[in-house]
């Protein structure tokens, strides 16, 4: 099969949903001729018309809430958010409008819309442009949370996205971009809510997103080395969470290591480890839950610093030993 | 008949009386809710706007049945106006599920999505993006409806309004903004918190077309709007429209007022938007003293129906709770 | 001693540490002579006047980021935001300029500021107005997470936050105001980062922030009717978070139920559970560490929904004796 | 001589010249930066002012040596003309531990405090509100300081500029608005996204002076900056001055300037502000031909040795990752 980067698989996803639905449209800013700031939309104003791919003034709160407004009265919009760390305006549209009208008004109406938005270090951009804020998102109910970590899952979760009758947000990892796999043609849904196995193992769970997954199969592949099988769980979607896949990796191995790029302290990875305690896989824990996250310190900008920030490979290999030496 | 008034052809004579039994639905149902609160029938917080009745039904008698609104936490007025049922508001006030959100929403979040209300908003500033949204859609599906944006003098501070205003005005959207100036926010005068004497003198910012109407005066506001919104549907843009006004009462419930004089309240008390209008209407003779007790009566009748709708209706159940959330 | 209310405590932190420094002074929306939405600040203008008792208007991003850079040159501000759901309007100037700037600077500079919020449900003011989004804050490096439960923790835990040199995010609850107890005229300081045992127990530890903390003692006082010992410990501030009070009360009890009124779904309770399952204590824990949270929809209006989101007195009951039965 | 320009008295023969080499030094620097990028040398992302030398030399060039700056993403310029050492910049920029920020911010965000740049930022209109702070505080402490605020054209559309020129005007402190229009954002034209021809204009809507200024005319820019920052020190409050000029080089590493043409950029380019000066300065006098070579040669081997010492420079040691946080 053909393979795409995951840049390109992004693409592929809204190309093809807005050639079969008019209601899709890109707003977003510099996404016209620019092409976006890591180049998603490259082409896509010369197909699409600048009606359809809307470039937009640096207005990160009207653009929302623009895009909130359109949604909630029958468009589909796809707002590109140049750097995820820009959310930090756009909250109020999404935390007190989005995600919470259609409860307000008991049932009625809905907000199909997604906010796609580039996040993560690793780019030597510091520590404004290079935030992984996902679980401010997680936190809030009415919205659902998407980090895919293949252009595979890209493409069909953006799908699934487009397709959600409710506000997603849907965090690309910048690092990413450029990765590449098999991904087909033809349309398809990976269904919001579904954790992926990226690879199985009798010996240790790890739970791993975005960036994380990939590094997580690079330490799974040193510690078969050392005779030590990682069953490596991308959970893809935050919300809804896929509690019972996880869960059941851990009841088979009893040990597990949850790793993501955000600050730990707060992140996500705790809201997934004490789900996992809560769970009846805790009967099964031959050792602590161990989580890894990035450090308590903006991102610095000097590339030393800023890898020594986040969880690396032996970052995680030297968690699974810990786990596994356990007692 | 309308000749008289030069109002648009829309605003018929019959039209002319509904809107005078429309103002005095707005100031029962609020005056309603204001004694339902001090004796702790209704709970939570609610923003009455008696003596700004002549803004919301003037604004919105401007506009045809397809347009809609988004509306603001004083937001009885434009909802009444906009055709929602007294009964269904009252209910919701009162936390019941006959409501118009099923007792989840409360005054601050009133929506009638059928008849074009786009929703109260709790948030300053919040509803405004979202108007834009939805003209956005009007335009890119050709559905022909102007949105009428209604915020406060306290608003058009907000970072929304001026994103809003300009993301608005350069993609040339049907939208008509309604600045609703009552003098003050909370507590804080519009004098002291706005170097400029006229709110619609920020239009220059955008390059749109800015007016001041005077807020009891129903027939020159009727007159404004609509020449905007017809402007707006033809595809020129938005505008934005000062509307000179004036709560009589307090903020919310617990407002001492500290902050204003007596003898201001009672100058604009004297000024009173439907004893002017009603004046007027006997003047052109299309009411009589007789019909004009006649309207105000069945609309005092209309709210105590309303009371008794509320009070007879049931509370949500417990299992409703989470029911609402995701589309 | 003589009572003061949470509210009075908090009021006298700030007038006391004004009439010493001159440096200090308050901003925020009506806290002049209308004394601020629940009444914190009021006869403040009169004793301090208007130039440090600093009525804003409503601009949360310009009036969040003024005081940011009020801090860096000098002054020490003292900033009410209305409600804590308005944070979202103030995430940038708090996440990617206060927390950050320090550090980005490469240690120059200090952002000596607090930024005071009252937060969470129980007024029927609806899903715009009852959040507890203190996860958030606490996710971000640099900033630092107070939540006092008492009048007497709240003047102390102010002073402190008024002198420390970094941002606060100080936290109110808005069911807490009107509560008393004990409160020394003088002025004291009760260290950030130091967890308060609001009651001893040997059976089961609650951790529980804000009004979880008087919740988990009434639940505390019926459970000791059926002979189990509870242990309260209130963190009283998030970041930095007292790590070794509660794992060492965890090491006694081998039970724990962590309880607050935010969210569960991706609230700091799953901070706090991961650590402890992370620590030394996770070799004593008897049963599965409970969290009990907020449900994962938007607060409802109706009181009796919106009373039924978040954990009331029977459930931490429950909760702990759930822990109890375990095994 | 000074007087044949009509400049401000403290603009001195000498300091002409120092003006004219400094607007060489703040070229070379960034051609320099513009090199070591294409050579990989710098990492993360820059953004140069190449082009815009007149406007950040001119507007501070009015300033007194008390007077602070907030300064943005494209801010070398401003940097270099506030005082920085250009040695220390280009470590940062390399991130070494010499560097202004310890190698921590990188070129987005050199700060230099004790000259009285209180930094570049990253996030567009986001140093806005600080400069109201910062304005905030010397008026508070009667400091005689004023504000020159730097930001883009892109940035006038961001809600925290509106909120913050509104918030200086009511509070009539001493800050100066400098709106850089180099036409563009990173690729939205302001013609498209601004529906007024002068964004000077916007001042109207805060009630304070707005002026228009050829950023290649750098006495025009000194002159008009120099009365706006008096008249704000005398506390007659702030004013909005738009330079009107170019950048000449992409917005960041990696644009293909699709969104414009070689025409529009060779015409700015024939209106050079350094060799406009040149020229003048030769015309009365000021300089010859021989020492305006001299000048220039001695910005060149500055940058030269900044480079080398950049070069020469350690990076910071890692454990030095989680100090800088808190002060
Ligand atoms: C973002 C935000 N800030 C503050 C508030 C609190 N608040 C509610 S209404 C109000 C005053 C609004 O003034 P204005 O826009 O003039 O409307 P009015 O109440 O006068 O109708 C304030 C400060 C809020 N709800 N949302
Ligand atoms: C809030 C925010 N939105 C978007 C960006 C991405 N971005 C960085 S610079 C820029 C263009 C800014 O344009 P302008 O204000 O005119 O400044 P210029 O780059 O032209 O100097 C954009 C969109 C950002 N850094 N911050
Ligand atoms: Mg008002
Ligand atoms: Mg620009």
């Amino acid at each position: 099969m053909r393979e795409l980067t995951y840049l390109e698989a992004v693409r592929e996803a809204m190309s093809q949903e807005m050639r079969e639905n008019n209601d899709v449209f890109l707003l977003g800013e510099d996404i016209g001729v620019y092409g976006g700031a890591f180049g998603v939309t490259r082409g896509m104003i010369e197909e699409f018309g600048p009606e359809r791919i809307r470039n937009t003034p640096i207005s990160e709160s009207a653009i929302t809430g623009g895009a909130v407004g359109a949604a909630l009265t029958g468009m589909r919009p796809i707002l590109e958010l140049q750097f995820s760390d820009f959310i930090t305006i756009a909250m109020d549209q999404l935390t007190n409008q989005a995600a919470k009208l259609r409860y307000m008004y008991g049932g009625k109406g809905s907000v199909p819309m997604v906010l796609r938005t580039p996040a993560g270090s690793g780019t030597g951009a510091a520590a404004q442009h290079s935030q992984s804020l996902e679980a401010w998102v997680a936190h809030i109910p009415g919205l659902k949370v998407v980090q895919p970590s293949t252009a595979y899952d890209a493409k069909g979760l953006l799908k699934a996205a487009i397709d959600d009758d409710n506000p997603v947000i849907f965090y690309e990892h910048k690092l990413l971009y450029k990765t590449k796999c098999e991904v087909p043609e033809e349309p398809y849904t990976i269904p919001i809510g579904k954790a992926d196995i990226k690879r199985s193992g009798g010996d240790v769970t790890i739970v791993a997103t975005a960036i994380m997954v990939h590094r997580a199969l690079e330490a799974a592949e040193k510690l078969v080395k050392e005779g030590i099988e990682v069953e490596v769980i991308d959970p893809r979607t935050l919300v809804p969470l896929d509690e019972e896949t996880i869960v059941e990796s851990v009841k088979k191995t009893g040990r597990v290591v949850v790793v993501h790029e955000a600050v730990k302290r707060g992140g996500y990875g705790g809201e997934i480890a004490s789900m996992i305690a809560e769970s009846e896989a805790f009967d099964f824990l031959d050792s602590p839950i161990k989580r890894l996250g990035g450090l308590p310190v903006p991102i610095p900008y000097n590339p030393k610093l800023e890898k020594a920030t986040v969880p690396q490979v032996d970052d995680i290999v030297e968690a699974v030993k810990e786990t596994i030496r356990f007692k | 008949m309308e000749k008289t008034f030069n109002l648009p052809s829309h605003i018929t004579t019959d039209k002319l009386k509904d809107l005078y039994k429309q103002m005095w639905l707005i100031r029962y149902f609020d005056e309603k809710v204001d004694q339902f609160f001090a004796k702790g029938l209704i709970h939570g917080t609610t923003h009455l706007c008696v003596g700004q009745e002549a803004s919301a039904a003037g604004a919105i008698a401007a506009l045809q049945d397809i347009d809609k609104i988004t509306s603001t936490h004083r937001g009885h007025g434009h909802c009444i106006a906009k055709g929602a049922r007294t009964d269904k508001m009252m209910a919701e006030l009162f936390g019941r599920v006959t409501g118009y959100c099923k007792g989840k929403g409360g005054s601050m979040h009133i929506a009638d999505l059928e008849k074009g209300n786009l929703g109260a908003n709790g948030i300053v500033g919040g509803g405004i993006p979202l108007a834009v949204g939805a003209a956005l859609t009007s335009k890119m599906k050709n559905e022909g409806y102007v949105v009428l944006c209604f915020f406060g003098d306290g608003a058009s501070n907000e970072g929304s309004f001026h994103e809003s205003l300009n993301l608005a005005s350069i993609w040339g959207l049907p939208v008509v903004f309604i600045c609703e100036n009552n003098q003050y926010g909370m507590s804080g005068a519009a004098k002291d918190m706005i170097n400029i004497p006229d709110i619609a003198d920020r239009a220059g910012s955008y390059g749109i077309k800015g007016e001041v109407v005077d807020g009891n005066d129903l027939v020159e506001i009727i007159n404004t709007v609509y020449d905007a919104v017809e402007d707006a549907r033809d595809g020129n843009g938005p505008a934005l429209i000062e509307v000179k006004t004036y709560r009589w009462k307090g903020h919310s419930k617990s407002d001492a007022k500290k902050y204003r004089t007596r003898e201001e309240e009672q100058e604009w008390r004297s000024k009173d938007g439907i004893k002017r209008f009603k004046e007027l209407l006997i003047e052109e003779r299309v009411l009589t003293e007789e019909l004009a007790e006649e309207l105000q009566q069945e609309a005092k009748q209309e709210i105590e129906d309303a009371v008794r709708f509320a009070e007879n209706s049931k509370e949500p159940s417990i299992d409703t709770l989470l029911e609402d959330v995701y589309a």
